[in-house]
């Protein structure tokens, strides 16, 4: 019977297997390993929310604290990528990207171009995003779009426990910069999670759920919002298939151009803010790609322009939910030949 | 700085009432019933408080994610307040900031901060349009061990010498940035040794005492409001609870907040200091701990029932107009 | 007759007529003085590249030089602006944002919001974008569709010198947090610019070319190879409607819809890097709200995905030209019914 | 550190490749044929070379927008560099990267860098790669005064301290950052004043000395490379040019730079040095010079006849992989 294991687990595990594996695999973030040269107990910690408990006290150095200086230690974690390490380095809210984006963007990501193909610059930087735990405008967002616009940085999104563990082992064997993006919501969700270390390719969408009807494209906890939808509207005889992207960048164009090719509807979802996103992103790719498949509008299904309120009330109008994936969806239906 | 009896009354009044209110939240938040992320100022009162008293409605401060303390120092309505940590319609921000938003522009309040190190360049703003209007007024950072070796921090200190401004920057090292301890993560013995490299004055003091961080505190905020620049002050104190709510506090020192607690509380060492000087008398104080203890209660009873925001809420206030 | 100015000298004019008018507005960035404190000349700069030359002569003070300390001046400036100033700064090069970004999209653009409505942030930050000085991958981009991406900001960004003075007059009027993007490729530019002051509205695009076979809508430097395409169309027999945002956000979805309802065809053309940007957000908008009057395919045309090359070959290569524009639009027209 | 002969006779022969190089570039500039911004060295030589003579290909560095002489004081290939510069396909960084990114990582250069700031944390990570994999080498940033107030550089110097890492910064103080001065944009007196609130030593240098560079360059990297830590190193120097070529500097007195060639050049200086003790003669160094001017006359030569990148080449190097 297969292993079960949350989206937390999947991540701390994949860690710990890559760290195990390969001695110039670290990791470094704000209290990563926890207390570090405080009186209490050494490891205490692994982060605010646990997601790197037990590595210090497996890896020891190999498992760096920071002080509260994002772009001193991102950059860290860049410039040792280039000089044989192969860093792991936490941005503990994707939201704090304002603060080290330099780093990330201008450096990272452009090393190998600038330097005329001679840089390897292989970081990993894990970020958790993401709306949902009421808290609020400065630590709930998806911003995934604005790495994605960046040539030179891959952009990956795990929506399940076994994708975190593939993709973020294959995001440190990888020899690009990568930004690995966890939503915060799901790290506590189960699924299979097989205990050898594997690794998932980039690029290859995932076909969640299959119907004929209107293709939901969306990725990260979205994915379940989709799906969630598509089984109810199964009741109403409409069959949705669910496309997951995995990676936003490099983005599987074959998978989406083939599902649109077979429904001819779209439904785009996405968390992130509305503007330049991944639902333009994947609307406008289509739009000139597989127009002639598409027998109506295509639907975006967003979070609106705002930022992200704090009263619950609000937060749960605020994240798509699978009403507003529903109605996108009939309407669709109802505006297409 | 002469502190009156009405001073000294009032001074207790605020630390007892942020207090009141952060034990309470403690309580409360076990309930399940408040969202999201709560950081608690129990014990730090002293600093708030001390530099707070100094300021009018000319003067702003900036604050942190730890910032319900700074906010009742500044004269944040404490009904609102509580509403506002609620997530209710009626809250300081509307129910649209939470905890670690909370501002009031109108008391010169210019909002808690959800990103460390986000306050002192708005505070050289805040410096530099008082200095700009001629207002007199002074504007303050609070700055947490962590906070202070943000890159943000630093470049704020610098620009505030250089332009000259009226900025104060209060570093609360209270031991600990999340789990990660300050004598690890600051690489030079006190962070106010920094300020030199900033030609600005730099002095420690015992945050756990209020007449302590009042006085340094008056003199950096005179020197700011008489055009002589900006000052840091590194008040040492200490947080009573963990870096949020829900914090197990396994890198902390088993029974380290309980003898602070009975030897560092800075409301036991203010009582102690003006009841043994006569200067007020411990059945005043009984009556302010009193009366906190009310208006905190009435303000949780009146958030708990207060009516939320509604779907029409959702969308305003992004822009003035667009 | 009409006057005359350059694009640089209507920024400078739309700059000293709003410092003349009102005492609140100040200016602030590296140089925009010029060698305060030094020995030499006072004002001797008005930047590298002379934008704002004779500022501080005229309004001392006001015109503030700064260290090389963007995230303390560009906050300063948004928390001033919170506190009775209109301050307008300058990030040198839009490229710098990493350095600083936190206090423009998590402070500027989140205070309203955050307070419940009770701020108000009228703060400018101009900015230089784009390629075409051979200034290579660290100082050519375009980086607009990050901050268009960003609830609470307004983005700007002029493709003439007329546009230029109105939209920075309307930018320092106006309350909310504005970035004024301006393409350096543009800065010599001449064009009609009246003398006195004037305000032109945020979200209202301008038709810049009239025609009914094909639009494309397109903004900043693109405006001019979109017309030179269109020109040479004309000369085929093939009519576009050239449309300029002018802003991106607000961005105006009316006129965008109602040229695609025109023509049937649309061309999104855009110098940002291809992913997540004006292109896709325009095309991803028609697709939903005027699919129905598309006659074929939206056509991308947009720099490629990679960092902006520094050799001039290869930069002439990336930037969009009127031949890629043309070849777009004429794919456009065989490709539509 | 001794400097033998030879060592003495490469010091030279790089300052003065250096000077030629920059020297050249500015007449080439103004003819029109260099594209983009350039931001050249001359005057200050000494700097680079005299810490970068300790170096090996263990060692790394990290430089600036100013970034030529760097480039040659770490061993770039000067051909590569000059193609580079013209945007040729086998320029160094096959014409993609420009004056302002030009790196050779197999030779420890880790990139000249159009973000002021953008060096320091690099250099951190290339420390610990160093400690991580016990190779020894040592790690040195190049920033100016202006880079010095950047929130990466302080954050930097906390992080190597913090981490006690085998860096060293340089900041080569000439004065101004693009028109800005120094004196006026850094709150302090020296930006060596700063490194005792980052826990290390901070040394002040004649930046036109390279002997005194030199010496005080290989005391922080002795330091680094036996596990003591990091240190800053401030050297006080001038540019000759403009702050990019084109740059009518008019900030700058009418005949600062003149007075500077005549009293302060770093070139004349090590050859009175070392003529004066007897340890060169002038026609070794003569010999040095003609040298030099052939080397660069070559380059410039080569990089103006060689060819640019094609189509081809406009979409590669972005990915190792995608
Ligand atoms: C830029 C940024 N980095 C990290 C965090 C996460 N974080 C929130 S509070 C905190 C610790 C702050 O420590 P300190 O400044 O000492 O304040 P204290 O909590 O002790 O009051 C951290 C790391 C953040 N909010 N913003
Ligand atoms: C983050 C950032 N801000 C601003 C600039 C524009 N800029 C380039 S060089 C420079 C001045 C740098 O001065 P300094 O550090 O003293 O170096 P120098 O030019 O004197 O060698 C400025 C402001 C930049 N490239 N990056
Ligand atoms: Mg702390
Ligand atoms: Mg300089």
């Amino acid at each position: 019977m297969a292993r079960t294991a949350t989206y937390q687990q999947a991540i701390n595990e994949a860690l710990a297997q890559e760290m195990e594996r390969d001695e110039t695999v670290i990791v470094m973030g704000e209290d990563v390993a926890g207390g570090l040269g405080t009186d209490g107990e050494r490891d205490a910690w692994g982060g605010p929310l646990g997601i790197t408990k037990g590595l210090y006290g497996k890896y020891g150095d190999r498992v760096m604290d920071t002080p509260i200086s994002e772009s001193a230690f991102i950059g860290a974690a860049v410039g040792a990528a280039t000089a044989g390490l192969r860093p792991v380095a936490e941005l503990m809210f994707i939201d704090f990207m304002g603060v080290c984006f330099d780093q990330i963007f201008n450096q990272a990501a452009k090393f190998r171009y600038m330097f005329g193909g001679k840089a390897e610059t292989p970081v990993v930087i894990r970020t958790m995003y993401g709306a949902g735990l009421r808290a609020a405008a400065q630590h709930s967002q998806c911003l995934y779009p604005v790495f994605t616009h960046i040539p030179g940085l891959k952009v990956v999104t795990p929506a399940t426990p076994y994708d975190a563990k593939g993709l973020l082992i294959q995001a440190i064997r990888d020899n690009d910069p990568v930004i690995f993006c966890e939503h915060k919501a799901l790290y506590t969700l189960e699924g299979d999670v097989p205990e050898e270390p594997y690794a998932l390719p980039f690029g290859e969408a995932n076909i969640v759920r299959e119907g004929d009807d209107v293709s939901i494209v969306t990725l990260g906890r979205m994915v379940h919002v989709a799906t969630e939808a598509a089984d109810a509207l199964s009741g109403d005889g409409i069959e949705c298939e669910v496309v997951d992207l995995r990676t936003t960048s490099p983005m599987d164009e074959d998978t989406i151009l083939e599902t649109v090719e077979n429904t001819g509807r779209l439904v785009v979802l996405d968390e992130a803010h509305p503007r330049c996103n991944m639902a333009t992103d994947i609307a406008a790719m289509v739009c000139e790609k597989a127009f002639d498949s598409l027998k109506g509008p295509i639907k975006q299904v967003t979070a609106p322009h705002t930022p992200v309120p704090f009263a619950d009330t609000l937060e749960d109008l605020y994240i798509p939910d699978a009403a507003a994936v529903q109605k996108a969806v009939k309407a669709v239906m109802e505006s297409s030949k | 700085m002469q502190l009156s009896r009405d001073d000294l009354l009032t001074a207790y009044r605020i630390m007892r009432t942020i207090r009141e209110f952060e034990e309470r939240l403690h309580v409360e938040f076990a309930t399940g019933d408040i969202p999201g992320f709560v950081h608690l100022y129990a014990g730090e009162e002293a600093s708030g408080v001390g530099v707070c008293m100094h300021l009018d409605d000319r003067d702003r401060i900036a604050s942190t994610h730890r910032g319900h303390g700074h906010c009742i120092a500044k004269g944040c309505d404490v009904d609102g307040m509580m509403a506002e940590i609620y997530g209710r319609r009626d809250g300081l921000c509307a129910g649209k900031g939470g905890s670690m938003h909370i501002a009031d522009l109108d008391k010169g309040m210019m909002g808690a901060n959800g990103i460390v190190g986000g306050g002192p360049p708005l505070i050289c703003g805040a410096g530099l349009a008082a200095k700009q209007l001629g207002t007199g007024g002074v504007a303050i950072a609070f700055v947490g061990d962590g906070g202070s070796n943000q890159g943000t921090t630093f470049e704020s200190l610098n620009l505030a010498s250089v332009w000259n401004l009226p900025c104060i920057f209060v570093i609360e090292n209270n031991g600990y940035a999340e789990s990660t301890s300050s004598k690890w993560s600051i690489a030079c013995d006190d962070a106010a040794d920094r300020a030199s490299g900033f030609n600005m004055p730099g002095v420690v003091v015992d945050g756990h005492d209020f007449f302590a961080v009042h006085e340094a505190a008056g003199e950096a905020i005179k020197r700011a409001r008489e055009g002589a620049g900006p000052s840091l002050l590194e008040c040492k104190l200490n947080r009573y609870y963990g870096h949020f709510e829900g914090d197990a506090q396994t890198y902390r020192g088993q029974d380290e907040v309980k003898k602070l607690r009975e030897s560092r509380d800075c409301l036991a060492l203010f009582r102690e200091n003006v009841t043994s000087a006569g200067l007020l008398e411990g059945a005043e104080l009984d009556a302010i701990d009193r009366e906190a203890l009310a208006q905190i209660d009435g303000a949780v009873t009146k958030a708990k029932t207060a009516p939320p925001p509604t779907a029409a809420d959702l969308l305003t206030d992004v822009y003035v107009t667009y």
